[in-house]
């Protein structure tokens, strides 16, 4: 079962890196790694089940973390061309 | 071949074709953005691969800091990179060539997962550091052992090394913020606001 | 199955040169220090490669004595040296900012001709 | 635990897993053919945290079952936890963004359904999106079953 399931995200991870390799826009290349992100994630997981010392799930734990931190920055510096900066300024649009 | 080959295997070709689009890549953002992708897959290899610490220490610096610390400077510069370099055939030809020289070299190496390489085979130090670290030291995670007893002067100096680094970059940059783009020789005053992101990388 | 066995070296190796090859080859900044934090995740790499054993488990103590673990010393040394690896890379985008706002750019090329135009001068 | 109580919860694990496993792969095909970013980041985002909850729920199941141990159990439960919080929220972050940035969703015959960026830009900051951002039918194109 554990196999099936590495095998699975395995072939999954070759889909979302060719859909991060070949874009078109940015949006697709993050929403392709936040993807990828959470396979790493159930990856590590799972591969702690089959070596048979689940103790590992800590990095999976830091991972469903950094994942969020790494797209939301991003899409922050994306959006307001800086990291530091705060609200909508709706007259810009 | 077992499993765990297995997945290290395409692990790792996963990151030889991660790294191979970012040097494809012309635009910047989305080549950070494959950074952090291929600091995942780096974090996963590792894994894989027994090192769980420095899987830790990958996701969180590797993906999760380093995207930041390069957005930053991406945010202070200029973010597109302008399509040149020199793609020159002599650049490829230098690197295929010494790519080369060194893959004749790793035939001589001890193949992955070899008990008897040299590095497992030195008689003073896994060795010691497996079988009395838990006595000695007491935490049941070896590598934590060795990085805060057996080698805490390495990581003082490690300590010491990101101290002058954070040193540095603050007198470099300074503390207040600052707004390069009022300054720009490029953007005259009343020049097009900045749209997000870039044309050539939008679909329309 | 040697050649599975130095499947991980080779690819260490693609992954040094491809950071070589961006070194070599682009002009932009921020693009060389990408480059060359591949060239480092490569070396990271070389050294977990070598610590595995066949058969090991992490070089986490259990209550098992047959156990075999990994050697935790290359490890220790890479996790120092990913941490001393973002420090540089940090110190190496400040300098890289501050270029930009000494020349306005950050593309190699363009500096070394406004060098050379001020030498004229 | 009588026995055939164990055999049928190992069996619920095998099931949730394998249900995840389809989730996974069906996301990445999903990701890969669809033809434009938001049904992109509809089998994406579903995908993931329809596998992350059946994938994880298995594991619980055998942590529990299987090695008898309740924190692995519980750090499985708090990853589950984040990643219901964070996936919808990056899902959510990239869509608002896209359409703030002025990438316009297409219908099913690969027309844009808005006439231009701008209004993309003012539905994206709208409160109440349908009102008079529709091209011209209202719509019930949505891509159903974009992820299979």
């Amino acid at each position: 079962m554990f196999v099936a399931a590495v095998l699975a995200l395995l072939a999954t991870m070759v889909l979302t890196i060719v859909r991060a390799l070949l874009g078109p826009t940015l949006y697709d290349r993050l929403s392709a790694v936040n993807s990828f992100g959470t396979k790493i994630m159930l990856f590590i997981a799972v591969f702690g089940f089959l070596t048979g010392r689940p103790e590992f799930l800590d990095i999976a734990l830091v991972y469903s973390l950094i994942n969020f931190v790494a797209t939301v920055a991003v899409l922050k510096f994306y959006e307001y061309d800086d990291l530091g900066s705060g609200a909508y300024q709706e007259d810009d649009y | 071949m077992s499993l765990e080959q297995f997945s290290i295997a395409v692990l790792l070709t996963f990151l030889a074709v991660a790294a191979i689009g970012i040097i494809v890549l012309r635009d910047l953002l989305a080549a950070v953005i494959l950074t952090g992708l291929y600091s995942l897959i780096a974090a996963g290899a590792f894994v894989v691969m027994d090192a769980m610490d420095v899987a830790f220490t990958e996701a969180a610096v590797g993906s999760g800091i380093s995207t930041i610390l390069f957005l930053g400077a991406l945010s202070f510069t200029k973010h597109d990179q302008k399509p040149r370099g020199n793609d020159s055939w002599l650049a490829l030809l230098f690197v295929v060539v010494t790519g080369g020289l060194l893959i004749y070299g790793t035939l001589d190496m001890p193949p992955y997962g070899s008990a008897t390489s040299p590095a497992q085979t030195h008689p003073q130090l896994a060795k010691r550091f497996i079988e009395q670290s838990g006595d000695e030291v007491g935490p049941p995670n070896i590598v934590t052992s060795v990085l805060a007893s057996y080698r805490g002067y390495d990581t003082l100096g490690e300590t010491v090394v990101v101290f002058t680094a954070g040193v540095a970059v603050m007198g470099l940059l300074g503390l207040k913020r600052r707004r390069p783009e009022e300054e720009l020789p490029e953007h005259a005053p009343g020049d097009t606001p900045h749209e997000p992101g870039h044309d050539n990388d939008r679909m329309t | 199955m040697d050649w599975l066995g130095l499947y991980n070296y080779w690819v260490v190796i693609v992954l040094m040169m491809a950071g070589l090859y961006i070194l070599i080859a682009r002009y932009n900044m921020v693009k060389k220090m990408i480059g060359l934090s591949i060239f480092q995740t490569s070396i990271f790499f070389l050294y977990i490669t070598m610590s595995k054993v066949e058969g090991g488990t992490a070089p986490i103590l259990i209550d098992d004595p047959s156990v075999v673990y990994s050697n935790p010393l290359p490890h220790v040394l890479i996790l120092t040296a990913i941490v001393v690896g973002v420090a540089t890379t940090a110190v190496a985008l400040a300098l890289t900012v501050r270029v930009y706002e000494a020349y306005g750019t950050i593309e190699e090329d363009e500096i070394r001709a406004a060098n050379a135009a001020e030498q004229d001068a | 635990m009588p026995d055939f109580v164990l055999v049928l919860l190992t069996g619920l694990a095998w099931v949730l897993m394998l249900i995840g496993c389809v989730f996974v792969v069906a996301g990445g095909v999903g990701l890969l053919r669809l033809p434009d970013l938001y049904t992109r980041l509809h089998a994406a985002g579903v995908t993931d945290t329809g596998s992350t909850i059946f994938m994880l729920l298995g594991m619980v199941i055998i942590a529990l079952v299987e090695y008898q141990n309740p924190w692995i159990a519980a750090k499985l439960i708090l990853i589950l936890f984040f990643t219901l919080f964070t996936t919808p929220t990056c899902s959510h972050a990239l869509a608002k963004i896209a359409l703030l940035s002025g990438l316009v969703p297409i219908d099913e015959n690969g027309k844009p359904i808005l006439a231009s960026p701008k209004l993309a830009k003012k539905m994206a900051l709208s409160r109440k999106p349908k009102e008079g951002f529709e091209a011209d039918d209202e719509g019930d194109n949505s891509n159903k079953d974009g992820a299979s």
